[in-house]
């Protein structure tokens, strides 16, 4: 969390950006936007701008990183170097691999990976224009991501933060707030197993505070499973359309 | 994991190329529909992304005050980086930039830097202490060929794009951001060499079967101001005239497409 | 060069687990024994040396005066570091630091950043001009499971051992040294989770059946200052109350363990 | 191209060092020069210094990179630390990096790779004194060198720049040309068939200023063509004086 | 050596810290200190503390570094980033690449490889605390590390430097006789071969002066090898002691 | 990419050696041809390119005003490195410099820094603030054998070659060029050990079945500056001095050669 500085955060009983405690940004989520990927989805969240994409289940190299009795799922966030005010230098820092590591652990519990031994699903988050929740925004993208790739899963995973302002708990910090904020903890959520894959928390909280933290964002992880759903059912039925049309122009034929 | 073209794909490919059709029915020397979003990275100084069918480059632009290099202490610094992200194609790896990368960066620099798009002297803050240093980063998501075209129309499109970040930067002793300074507007073009026969914007498949590549930079007074040959065959002198004489007109609309793009006055 | 558990190793230790019983006897919720050795070693502004049981893991601190981080002119720089050198275990490879190594020395990090173990503004000489800064290495010699707790504990007991060199660099503006401004002493605890039994300190053959595990750093006021899931299985929203509740109990326990072994009375 | 500064480069029709417009820099090349490499060849090109080595064909390592078909024919251009006036740091930059592979793709067109699938044939080129026109060196040298290994060629590739100083074209840029010129166009030409293998152009040029380059270096390069075979025959006969001399001193044993 | 500045290293014929001039520094060795490593030794050394652990014979990875007839022996001399007043970078630097060869190269003469082919032995080495001839102690410790590891070898290397301090030749330089001494002579010493596996050299010294130097430094390394025996016969009979408590405790049952 | 001699030959060569004879009938003590060539590389500062037989480096030295080390403010900075280029065998690899180089390196740089071969106190230029940085670059273009002699007689001779820079740096303060102050020639011999028979000078086939080599650096006072065992056997201390003995001799003809070399009068 920031510096502390005294910022005003909170006006009459609103967020600076008009939301209310518990209100999250405005998501959108597109499947299927990449042409070369298995699957991809393309999310903005606020003003994050996220691609995620998918390759795989596919032959694991190196070799010796295989298991014999289940496909790896390997996650690499990356951040665009213009996606932040300060220039990114391009290549893995020591944030990142921590995220890609979390990222990974997260998903592959949700994917079936026991049907591809030896294997690995590779999963790409590209971070194009950052502002607070990537990693949220990532995990929640790759998970259509994967969908979309047809892999095989047992829930999408969504994922959200909540944190702590001017002693208030509020939900989905953006980007003012997770810098000048007391708190942030950003989970990953599986609606169906109702269970966190991922959690992680930096700050000053009490037992209370997290509990109020917690239920917020697992109820917004909730709506968001929801918005996930509906870019897979767009995609799907711009898919449908797409071949119900085709059908129909070879029947001019 | 190099990915090779099916036999019968491949001479299928060369059959078409032959009675001088292409997979997508298009003439050899037109380009696919291409599509141009420019200023919409907002943490970027300039943006934009390029799509030519399902190539998809997004090109951003940063910068920030820096020292000039010792032999040029009136020019502002310019630097080209591309990233072929493993997003973009089962081919491409992580790690650190390879040849192809390489050659991508350095093609797209070398059109900018040589072709004066930006007038860098403009760019000097102090002479010998500060300069505006730019970083022009290319950033592939979706790879379905002709890189050099997409990333080399993104760049010159995201510096158009650029704002000058002066209220950001103290040192810059300006307190009012300004456009870029633009001096030229230069444009790339890239011939794909198939056997004998010469197509524009190739696609992927079309690469996989390519013997060379010629790319062409032309600044809108139409002269040259980079050529790149690629790949391991070769041009004869006479088809390099051919091309020069093409890339006129090709690069003189995709010029206009670029300004159309960018809604910027000034120029 | 990863080891697998036996079988019958594996089984073993399943069906142990499920009697609520351990290898060595030990209650679920139980330390090894904890040996702390503190202000061994003499280069070294503060250090500590942390055994849990066999888990022996050295932490160090360096200072010297640098510049501050742009967005934090008035504060100190901390930086945290953790080489799993090939020493500590056959499964450790030489070379950079992997993704263990990262989370381990990030997950350290954050406890004492977000946990304002540190008063950082104490660190600051001259406002945005020159700052101490701070590297915390942690070195691993043998591994025997529960890093990020003897790691998170020798951190703490560190930085609580750790002598402000000030006399030793004129830029710092003081002649004597003096003890680092402890604000906080934040320390971890980590619950590890095999199918549904949660266990405390886990050992290297409990961690190759783990299904996750559940690190929580609590200050002096019982508040949470960081937490991380790690590994790949999941924890139910429940369970990591009852993590944060045993956590308090534990946790000052532990905070008295360190305070005892660090022998410094300014706290 | 350089930074446009008001240099004189033409003085009364002639370039600083003397030189007419379409006169090469002095060249020679020795082959041979080398006991370790399978073929050699040492290049003076003004005050260039440039040694190119072959090695192969031999397996091609790491085996992934290997070619079923057909050999591959691996360039490095590297710099000597001292071969520039302000030190260059060891290891590949970008520039070489660039340069390694146009010189690679290059190379491989002469080569009869198909003679020789899964191998490498591995060139490598050091400048030890740089002066403008190493990469033409090294390719002019590489090939020499290619030839003097016994590997079987359809042709030399001689190489050669020609470029725009004060508005004229001319041949071979020299070092202060280099810098302070308009234009430069290094080419690379197989003479037997009339082609380009290496073309590369920066600066400013109209068409016109282009052809008469291209016209300019094509006939350098069949100039470079002639030392480069005179190189080789040197090579040659010094070799068969070789054997000659041990004949006649076995005669008399 | 250091920078020979004018200080003063000897008062009344004993150094600074009382020492006369053959006189080495306090050491204890104590064998078997780690649980993973299959062999280990904790060294301290007047002020140097340093850890040595050894792994195998085990496979050698990477495949194409191991030798058909014999084992490799493979050391890492790594200094920790707390045990030098400036911190020390983590990674390997120039300076400990090559004390990790000489030190490979120092132990592999004592070890019995030919009865492990295509196996490695790693040592590793990691100076947690460093005042001066910690590439001596590393050697000793390593040697006690192999023997802990139950490795088959002809014999335990000592190693110990001497130098030259105010023009006197003394033995084992400490940190101050290090920086302001004039010569520094560490030596690898095989007592049951007399023969030297370690000689490095830097200063300046007559060739008086040398022999009596390693006449000093032969002498203390057999003192060594005695504390080197003495750690090992310590291991042992806290192993012995051990298991005759397990026998007697087994005993009672 | 490791070559092997084939058994035959091996059989052979230690034949050969037993009898105290070498495969180029050169006495046991007896250098190949030695070739030198100095100040033939104009952009460095100085260079001398050494043949012995077939060996073949070159050696240059580059200088620029940067800062001194904190703890030898009155001094200029020296820097060895050296690379083991692909171009000089088979068996070097393209990359960062490996153990073999940097041994390489590092023995040169001893003989040459602890036998004072520079007064380095000439090259500072302000204490503590500004002085001459040193590079010494070894460029091995063909290797036959004995690097460590090739490289250490080319970089003695590149250090009398030369010419300090000093009207080429504002911040150097001199307007004129000057030779390198040279304290010392400092020259190193290599003596290799075949099972026990010391050679001197040995080519690559020899170096294939040696079991240890020796260097030793003298000044011209015959003081020993640097020594260096290397391989993996041993050497016994008898013969250690034996060797000095004859590197008296050896070094002393050596150095005869590096001056008339070099064509240096004010030494």
């Amino acid at each position: 969390m920031g510096s502390n500085k005294d910022i005003d955060l909170i006006e009459d009983g609103k967020r600076l950006d008009g939301r209310d405690f518990d209100e999250l940004r405005e998501i959108s989520i597109d499947a299927g936007v990449l042409k070369r990927a298995d699957g991809s989805a393309y999310l903005e969240w606020g003003k994050n701008k996220i691609m995620a994409a998918v390759y795989g289940p596919r032959e694991m190299h190196p070799r010796h990183a295989q298991e014999t009795t289940k496909a790896v799922v390997r996650a690499r966030y990356n951040m665009a170097a213009f996606s932040v005010p300060d220039r990114k230098r391009p290549g893995p820092d020591r944030r990142s691999t921590e995220i890609s590591k979390l990222v990974s652990e997260a998903l592959e519990k949700v994917v079936f990976t026991e049907n591809y031994p030896r294997s690995v699903i590779d999963v790409f988050i590209e971070v194009l224009q950052a502002s607070a929740g990537t990693r949220c925004g990532g995990l929640t993208a790759a998970s259509v991501a994967l969908a979309d790739a047809g892999i095989p899963m047992s829930d999408m995973v969504a994922s959200c933060a909540s944190g702590k302002i001017e002693g208030e708990v509020v939900l989905d910090l953006g980007k003012n707030e997770d810098n000048y904020g007391q708190a942030d903890v950003p989970v990953g959520y599986i609606p169906r197993s109702d269970e966190l894959c991922l959690l992680q928390m930096d700050g000053n909280l009490t037992q209370e505070e997290y509990e109020k933290a917690m239920e917020m964002s697992i109820d917004a992880c909730k709506d968001i499973h929801e918005i996930q759903r509906g870019a897979l059912r767009e995609r799907y039925s711009t898919e449908l359309q797409e071949e119900e049309i085709t059908k129909a122009s070879e029947g001019v034929e | 994991m190099k990915e090779m073209l099916s036999k019968i794909t491949e001479d299928y490919l060369y059959r078409l190329i032959k009675e001088e059709k292409r997979i997508d029915d298009r003439d050899m020397f037109e380009y696919r529909d291409m599509e141009m979003e420019v200023g919409q990275i907002e943490p970027a100084e300039g943006s934009a992304r390029v799509k030519l069918g399902d190539t998809d480059v997004i090109v951003g632009t940063k910068m920030e005050v820096g020292d000039p290099y010792p032999d040029t202490p009136e020019s502002g610094v310019l630097t080209t980086a591309a990233e072929l992200i493993p997003m973009a194609s089962p081919e491409y790896e992580s790690g650190p930039p390879g040849e192809d990368a390489t050659e991508l960066a350095r093609v797209v620099d070398r059109g900018i830097r040589e072709g004066d798009a930006v007038d860098t002297t403009e760019l000097c803050i102090e002479k010998g202490e500060k300069v505006w240093v730019m970083f022009i980063d290319i950033h592939v998501l979706d790879f379905d060929g002709n890189l050099l075209d997409a990333a080399g129309i993104g760049a010159m499109a995201a510096l158009i794009d650029t704002e000058v970040p002066a209220s950001d930067f103290e040192e810059a002793e300006k307190e009012e951001d300004y456009s870029l300074p633009i001096e030229h507007t230069v444009v790339p073009v890239t011939f794909t060499k198939i056997k004998d026969q010469l197509i524009l914007d190739s696609r992927l498949e079309e690469e996989k079967i390519a013997d060379a590549r010629l790319t062409i930079s032309l600044n809108e007074e139409n002269e040259i101001v980079a050529m790149q040959k690629g790949l391991r065959g070769v041009f004869d002198y006479e088809s390099t005239k051919e091309c020069i004489n093409k890339a006129k007109e090709i690069t003189s609309e995709t010029r206009e497409k670029v300004l159309n793009a960018c809604d910027r006055e000034n120029l």
